[in-house]
């Protein structure tokens, strides 16, 4: 099934610079899954800057249709037809 | 209260007439604004857009933390700077600037960098505190000051054609801690690591993202300080100035676990400079200007 | 283009460096920047922070328009003014302020209201446009000169708690006319009604709001210049202050029997002191001071 | 069948200071048709603000679904099952 993902923030620099994607994943796949995904297949840089352990590192905030994914399941959110998950890097500047 | 007359001089009523005319504004918020006190963290990029829509609304007192001098670099963005303070403390830059759009404004420079040390004693005389600084370990020392102390705070961040606004702790510190809304350390509980962090040099800010980002801060203290609420409450505004959109997401609630906000931290911490506070590894905010001017990459 | 070496100074290079870093700006970005000369038309609540924020960007020319002197209710929103300037003429007082910031930057005020008579000569010279007036005979007259002159025009406008913004007759006015977005006109073929129109002091604006509006008019000028597009070509992008919400919707394109911009009109109406530009029945802008600063009810 | 209405821009001043409203119409109606319902069972403040013979009066845009009626059939298009038709009024001031 398709998924949209979204990087921005700073995200996107990891995969390609492009901030939307389009991934075909397998139906009952969690986020964890995808995060797997996403580093092994579509991670351009050091993966320290994306995953930390089994999750994304500090600082990345992941949002299933614009909610944070700490209001659902986080990890264990099973993916459902056309969501869109967004990855996205604090900002510090200012 | 909106049986009572409201206190405005007519010279007042005359000078904010095109904001108190507005219902959600009134006199009655006319005359919070002119009671309250707003204290800006950074007077950079955000501080500058965020001071002058402040001071410019009749917000009474506005204080400025900056411990860094105007260099000719920030004036692409810092337009409340200018060529002849070059070299000045930012805060005192801010500050005379502020004084000449509102006479009558308590503007309190202090020029001086927010360490451990200083920032309960800072932090304590404000109802409202606006996060304008440039680095991760400020913008967790904002934070946990602001819950330690019962503060509302306007976050705001900004990098590239990318900027970020969210309220914690709010709202009000009339009400009581247990009705507050989530902190900074709820919503990001771990610093980013080192690694991940960079310096602005190698990442550049568009002026007018810092801009919009600072004015809508302002706005937020506006509506905080008349209503007792903002729009980001519990909500992340994320603007990408390169689409000319901005998403406003839900972001979770307090975490009972927080390492500043919940309950248990909250009987064993009680001031910065415990050595209680320690376990929380904050690193001191750098003092040398290029980290000081840092932002991340990511 | 690209393979020649940018022009930019060492200093130049410093300066902007945290802006042309950015790879979307870049040195050649800074360049066509420093070559660049926006005009703004309207001193006030809009032009002030787009006018600081284009000044500190290095934009190399600015022009104000307005008639108006800085009055101490301005201030509230008019925040590049200030009471030493109350009194004082808003081109020249927003002059001053960005020369402050910007020493090299050529800054034209021009003390006076745009006319009929005066609009073909004062527009006549600059790349970009801004309309940041606050009425709406003013509005039309800025787009009529605007397509007989072939500038791309930003226009931006507020009140209450909302803003409006969008880019017409774009892009750039090295491209030929044909390809050329809907104008003012196009999209609002008729004035309104005079009495649906009423002055400000009736209702009111937030000063954040107008920040927001002439942030987002400050960025698409830099955009315009640098890309030669704008994302509010054809979309008209409106700001809700009160849900802190920003919707861009797509308007109609160029209407082929639009009263300026089509082939037709084109051929009868050379300029707006023709005879020919009478039967669009223009009002000139008022003259008195509460018209001027009038602004639509509805 | 249901149809959402907005009001911005000052516009919602005529109707009962209210932005957002949901009104039930019958299939087959156009926007002609919705103008002078609103007219005529929800306009509070006088007509010439609002509507100028059989359209509304200049100033005021419309948008359905977020896209200017002037992309699509004007006065004549066919409101369509949950369309948001939004009434926009031009603002001047800055
Ligand atoms: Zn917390
Ligand atoms: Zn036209």
């Amino acid at each position: 099934m398709k998924v949209k993902i979204e990087f921005s923030g700073g995200a996107e620099l990891l995969f390609d610079n492009k901030t939307e994607h389009e991934v075909e994943i397998e139906k009952g796949k969690t986020l964890k899954d995808l995060i797997q995904y996403l580093a092994r297949n579509m991670l351009r840089e050091k993966p320290e800057l994306f995953i930390q352990g089994d999750t994304v590192r500090p600082g990345i905030l992941v949002l299933v249709n614009d909610t944070d994914w700490e209001l659902l399941d986080t990890l264990e959110y099973q993916i459902q037809e056309n969501d869109t998950i967004a990855f996205i890097s604090t900002l510090h500047g200012g | 209260r909106e049986h009572v007359r409201h206190r405005l001089t007519t010279h007042d009523v005359a000078r904010y007439s095109r904001q108190l005319i507005l219902p959600e504004i009134g006199p009655f918020g006319q005359e919070k604004l002119l009671n309250s006190a707003v204290l800006i963290v950074g007077a950079g990029g955000l501080g500058c857009p965020s001071a002058l829509t402040l001071a410019a609304a009749g917000v009474g007192c506005l204080g400025f933390v900056d411990g860094d001098e105007v260099s000719e670099n920030n004036l692409h963005r810092q337009f409340a700077h200018s060529e002849p303070n070059i070299g000045k403390n930012k805060a005192e830059s801010l500050c005379e600037i502020c004084l000449r759009i509102n006479g009558r404004l308590r503007a309190v420079p202090y020029s001086r960098m927010l360490t451990r040390v200083n920032a309960m004693e800072i932090v304590k005389d404000w109802d409202v505190v606006l996060d304008c600084s440039d680095n991760a370990p400020t913008r967790y020392l904002v934070n946990d000051v602001c819950v330690l102390l019962g503060k509302p705070l306007i976050s705001g961040s900004a990098l590239r054609w990318e900027g970020q606004i969210s309220a914690y702790h709010t709202p009000m510190s009339n009400e009581t801690d247990a009705t507050r809304s989530a902190c900074y350390r709820c919503v990001f509980p771990e610093p980013p690591p080192a690694g991940t962090v960079t310096n602005c040099a190698e990442s550049g800010v568009l002026g007018p993202v810092v801009g919009v980002i600072g004015n809508l801060q302002a706005q937020e203290a506006i509506r905080l300080i008349v209503t007792g609420t903002s729009k980001f409450t519990n909500a992340l505004g994320l603007w990408d100035g390169k689409a000319c959109r901005l998403r406003s997401v839900k972001i979770r609630t307090k975490r009972t676990d927080c390492a500043i906000c919940s309950a248990v931290a909250r009987a064993t911490i009680k001031n910065v400079c415990d050595e209680a506070y320690d376990v929380l590894g904050l690193e001191q905010p750098a003092h040398d200007k290029i980290s000081c001017d840092s932002i991340s990459l990511l």
